[in-house]
């Protein structure tokens, strides 16, 4: 992979053939794997683009530099966090839903805590600016409250999932397999993505310009996607294996991710997002997302929906 | 008070698998109160020896006796001097010198009467509060020379403490331990490579052979009390400057045949 | 830091060579002198030079700031940081995160010495003691404290402790080896002389062998330093509220450049303050040991 | 490392007392020798506490492990842990991550090696060199190389080259002062004798002070390759599809912790390795100096 | 060829914010050819009169001519031998005393047939090939003389090169320096503080006083060549050998009054 990265530094955005070049982004997330069944199986090629996967570190605005940068053409990553890199002035749009958090992200308490009111004047540990911070802030709030109600411990989400399993902290924010464990080790998941359906979604963001100049392109991602999903749903066996390579995970932590993933072809996401006359229910979710980062205090400016949001590559089916 | 007696002294340093016998089958007696100087070529053991009756190093065989009594280790009462500056540098002149009667325990005050004597004695008052770093290297040596001195040690061991002293100092210096020496009345080892210092402060010189370590032949100094420089262009000095020389260059013939 | 003599290097050829001729053999020698290894020079010059280098740094920062040539986002204008610098203190209370991340520092580098200092002196004193656990201290050195994270965060919580233990980590191994350095140089003489003194093993070891080694641990203790900082911002990149370190992660993950410089530029100074006090307390508690820099 | 004479140091100050009181006297000094500061001991016995050292360790981890008194999500059992490094390099392809830390260290440690010991030489060597430039180096030397992972991405962006850089920010700033530290310390005499032998500036730097500092300089350079792992793992957590850095992190995300020792071990044995070729190849370059450790 | 004359070098250390006043003053010659030492007490500014001539240390006042031409810088008509050894390490005893012709750029052969002829004449051919720390210290400072002489300089200076050795090695290296000298004729100026050696070796002794640097008194030994050591044992050496000392004793009261 390293090689391959290698040779696209230099910032072509043409690749060897007429195929432009699309350098995406990821984190080793199972949701980023479907990239590789693409690659891999040449379904982005076939479609007309020459999509690069390339593993950018957990910290998902590190990407929104490489993009910034003009290391990227774009990245995949959660609906909040691009809108979070948007507020940065970073001119990023978000053309496709690729996938939703279905429980792979929560909130986990312990100390007999068994509702997401229960948090109240507990310590969380939370890593700041993430979107398991946005996801804590959501349950809050549909629970009459808000960070403010808890003492908040900047913790990475792997970190904050051990330290609860090791009691090192009554509450945590984290993710996936650390739900899954707290719960073994005797916490309770106050509230995840399974209850929250489609406010955790992945997507893919590319730099405004870059999509505007190269929309056949965008189009031919979005094609290879579905194909890749396709994929995934007849030959899981194959495709987990693609993804376990290209992730460096092992397939057993794939298949266990897996289930609490929902992925989404284009058909799924034009519903979510809608058009530009008949805005989805993501559009909600983005106000909401770009109110959150500026009241936090991390931006000036809230983001609106529609500056996030752009269907229109979607097609009408 | 003591006797240095070396009995069938062997010594085997065991260096990077290879083992280099230092001192081979050496006996020789200084006597109470006497000056011994140890004379020889590099490396014929001379700090070996000295080292094996500090108990410094432990002999391969044999043993070292001071005043009859087997050495088994380090003692305070064989005070030892080297030819390296050996003070220790975070202390001043006055605590150095006190520094073998404070391990002992003895109380400051006395510390301290007999540090200003023995100080004043030797010349050193002005410099009581001064750090060896301040000091010349004859200065340096002297400081030595009183620390071992102040600990009233039974024996001297004295390995080249002039080595590195210009002409002047040293013959400054060899005056001093005379003049100590004939006050106080210590046996003492003595190690040189310059024949002129062991003729004219020895009783007795002895003599060693390189390769292995041998004792060649003890040469008894015959020269009267208290000596002074003149002494060294008297003819009876030439006269045992001429004989060491020569057991020395023999040596070192033979060694290298 | 700088040696220097009072006078000119040049002058001072220049003086050797007499007569008419002076100025193109001055001319000649000067340049000569100055390509000569080992040649003092005056100490005006020096600290012409140093401030020189300073001042060529901020005026290519400010060439390619300014000038545009590179997004004000990724290197933001030297005015620019220096107000940040200002707004941080003076409004943000990054006085406070400074404080935090220097006592975390303190602490975990009094805790690490305060192991690290007996260990390698023991080490470096003691075969036994040096082949016992040397080697394992030689390995632990390449592990890296970052591995250790997670382990330090089940094992002392998400405190103040992991943060310093993260700290200790990187610190306590290579600090210890050149603590054993140290000791395995102190002269054999020195020892020697107090068994011939009377000395115990027990004295020889507190009163000898300790005193000799302290110039030198104080020395590797101000390198030592330098680490320190480096695990700080490891430490408080997993998990922290306050600290220099954490200001500049997060202000990196908000692509806020001015903040991020500001930060590492008070690190730097910090560091040259640690380093010069460390110094001054050498020159200090070992007034006998000249000529050391 | 470890010096030993061939004789155990407990027969050989037996040896000293002659007669019938041996066995007590032969009892209290092989203790008071073992206490004896600076004093050697047998190989076989320096063999036997390095490997105690180690067996001790194992033993502690079984018992904490195997006994249940940590949880096994935290901290695997040795057999699980070893069961685990067989199956990462049998199966899983572990060698590449291997190889594609060491390049990444190989690459990183050349081009830092490559500036920072001609600087750090010059630093040494000439005193305008030493004040332009030293009090910069000194600084830098603590701005952590982690402080710039966010300028690294916008620099040198997200490949390779990002991480060979945070490498090299971690290795050159000390390895240059410590190389600067070993050309100060060559004799001066070495170098007057070369001009009294007719040697230009340029031959005096290229054919004494060079050489002179070589065995230093490679010393030197087995001290910072330690650094170089730490600043590894820091570069791969950002970004890195391989790596033993990547492994270890990504394997903590899942909460397999077997992964992460064998990860850490694997990097503990690879510091070990290097170590011993720096001083192999010290033996080989300059057969000359010997004792050195 | 090189008479080596200081004319009125006045040299002034600034160290520390505290100026040494290293020569004062000092003004002297040594005659195209001849053996010159110079001694005195520790601090008297004998090397650094010897630095200045070699031009490693410009005067603050006055000149030193070789030849009649200005010193200004080092060079390698003046070749030099210190106390401690500076042989290369890295470099084997060929190499070291190939070091000046290979930096002038003489042709390997022709610099290999010079250096086998000195070092056979010189009695190490055996070691041609061995490194420094393979030789014991006499054989170092041999080297380090062979080195010097194998490029061809006008003038010899050697800073108490035997200051190191032991009385053996020392003379036997006395003894090859003087065969040298008497082959070839070199100016040289050689610094000890072994008033038997200074007077073994020189036509003109310097003596100098410390605490400003001057030239006490110059002492022509008018003893015949070539001698040996049983010169040492003459009257007329025990006299020249007195009045240096008797020079340096006062030089050395002065000072302390
Ligand atoms: N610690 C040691 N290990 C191995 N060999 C040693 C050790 N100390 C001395 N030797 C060897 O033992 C021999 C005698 O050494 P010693 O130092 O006693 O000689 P010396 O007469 O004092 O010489 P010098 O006049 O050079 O001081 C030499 O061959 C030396 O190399
Ligand atoms: N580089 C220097 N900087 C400052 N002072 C110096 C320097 N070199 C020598 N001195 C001082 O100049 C004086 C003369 O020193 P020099 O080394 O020439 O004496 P010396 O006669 O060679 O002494 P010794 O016999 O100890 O070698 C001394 O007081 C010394 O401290
Ligand atoms: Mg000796
Ligand atoms: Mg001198």
């Amino acid at each position: 992979a390293c090689g391959s990265s290698g040779e696209s530094s230099g910032g072509a955005s043409t690749a060897s053939g007429d195929k432009p070049v699309l350098r995406l982004g990821i984190s080793s997330y199972t949701g980023y794997g479907p990239y590789f069944i693409g690659k891999e199986k040449g379904f982005f090629e076939e479609a007309g683009v020459d999509l690069r996967p390339t593993v950018v570190g957990d910290d998902a605005l590190q990407r929104g530099v490489a993009v910034r940068a003009g290391k990227l053409e774009g990245f995949a990553t959660t609906l909040d966090t691009v809108i979070n890199t948007i507020a940065k002035g970073v001119p990023v749009v978000n053309v496709m839903v690729t996938d939703a958090s279905d429980g792979a992200d929560g909130v986990v308490g312990g100390d007999g805590m068994s509702t997401v009111a229960d948090l109240r004047g507990r310590e969380v540990a939370v890593q700041e600016g993430t979107t398991t911070q946005f996801l804590l802030a959501y349950a809050l709030q549909r629970n009459g409250m808000s960070l403010d109600d808890i003492t908040a411990r900047n913790l990475d989400p792997s970190a904050a999932g051990s330290a609860f399993v090791a009691g090192r902290v009554p509450a945590a924010a984290t993710w996936q397999p650390w739900l899954d464990q707290a719960a073994e080790s005797g916490g309770t998941v106050l509230a995840s993505t399974k209850d929250y359906p489609d406010v955790i979604v992945d997507t893919i963001a590319l730099g405004r310009e870059w999509a505007e100049d190269n929309p056949d392109a965008v189009r031919a991602a979005i094609a290879g996607w579905d194909r890749s999903i396709e994929f995934l749903r007849s030959n899981p066996k194959e495709a987990i294996e693609i993804m376990s390579r290209g992730l460096d995970t092992r397939a057993s932590d794939i298949e266990d991710q897996l289930e609490s993933i929902k992925f989404y072809t284009s058909a799924e996401a034009r519903r979510l997002m809608g058009t530009a006359d008949a805005p989805g229910p993501l559009y909600a979710v983005a106000d909401e997302a770009g109110r959150f980062w500026s009241e936090i205090g991390d931006v000036s400016t809230a983001v609106k929906a529609t500056d996030a949001l752009d269907p229109q590559y979607l097609g009408n089916g | 008070m003591g006797a240095i007696q070396i009995d069938r002294v062997t010594k085997v340093y065991n260096a990077d698998r290879r083992d280099v016998l230092a001192l081979d089958d050496v006996s020789l007696t200084i006597p109470d109160g006497e000056f011994g100087c140890i004379v020889g070529g590099s490396g014929c053991g001379k700090s070996t020896l000295l080292n094996v009756i500090a108990g410094l190093e432990p002999p391969t065989e044999g043993a070292a006796l001071v005043g009859g009594r087997p050495v088994t280790g380090p003692g305070p009462d064989r005070g030892m001097v080297f030819q390296s500056y050996t003070l220790y540098p975070w202390l001043r002149v006055r605590e150095n010198v006190e520094f073998g009667p404070s391990l002992a325990g003895t109380p400051a005050k006395e510390r301290h009467g007999q540090s200003d004597e023995l100080l004043a004695q030797m010349g050193l008052s002005e410099f009581a509060d001064a750090y060896p770093s301040e000091l010349s290297g004859g200065m340096q040596q002297r400081v030595a020379i009183v620390r071992a001195i102040a600990n009233d040690p039974d024996v001297l061991l004295m390995d080249e403490p002039f080595g590195a002293l210009d002409a002047l100092t040293r013959s400054g210096a060899q005056r001093f331990l005379t003049n100590l020496w004939e006050q106080r009345r210590r046996t003492i080892a003595f190690v040189t490579h310059d024949i002129d210092e062991a003729v004219f402060l020895a009783d007795r010189v002895y003599v060693m052979s390189p390769r292995p370590g041998r004792l060649r032949k003890e040469v008894v100094i015959d020269l009267p009390r208290s000596r002074d420089p003149e002494v060294l262009t008297t003819p009876e000095f030439a006269d045992y400057k001429r004989e060491i020389l020569e057991l020395i260059h023999e040596t070192a013939a033979e060694t290298r045949a | 830091m700088v040696e220097t003599h009072a006078r000119d290097a040049a002058d001072r050829t220049a003086a050797t060579a007499p007569g008419p001729q002076l100025p193109l053999r001055a001319r000649r020698s000067r340049l000569s002198t100055a390509m000569r290894p080992k040649e003092p020079i005056s100490r005006p010059l020096a600290l012409a030079l140093t401030s020189g280098c300073f001042l060529l740094v901020l005026a290519l920062w400010s060439i390619v700031s300014y000038g545009e040539l590179v997004d004000d986002l990724f290197l933001p204008t030297p005015s620019a940081t220096a107000d940040r610098l200002y707004q941080l203190f003076a409004n943000e209370g990054f006085a406070g995160d400074v404080w935090s991340s220097t006592r975390r520092i303190l602490i975990a580098f009094a805790l690490s010495a305060v192991v690290a200092v007996p260990l390698g002196i023991a080490i470096g004193s003691f075969r036994a003691v040096q082949a016992f656990i040397e080697p394992l201290v030689a390995a632990v050195r390449f592990m890296p404290a970052t591995a250790f994270i997670p382990l330090f965060i089940i094992w002392f919580g998400i405190d103040e402790t992991e943060k310093v233990a993260v700290i200790c980590m990187g610190v306590f191994f290579p600090l210890t080896l050149l603590v054993a350095d140290v000791s395995a140089n102190v002269q054999k003489n020195l020892l020697s002389i107090a068994y011939t003194l009377g000395a115990s093993n027990r004295q020889v070891f507190t009163r000898v062998l300790l005193p000799a080694c302290w110039p030198g641990v104080i020395d590797n203790l101000r390198i030592a330093m330098g680490w320190a900082w480096t695990y700080l911002i490891v430490a408080e990149l997993v998990s922290a509220e306050t600290g220099i370190g954490h200001s500049i992660l997060n202000a990196g993950r908000y692509m806020d450049s001015e903040t991020v410089i500001a930060g590492i530029l008070t690190i730097g100074a910090l560091g040259l303050v640690s380093d010069a006090l460390f110094r001054l307390l050498h020159r200090r508690l070992f007034p006998y040991a000249k000529g050391r820099r």
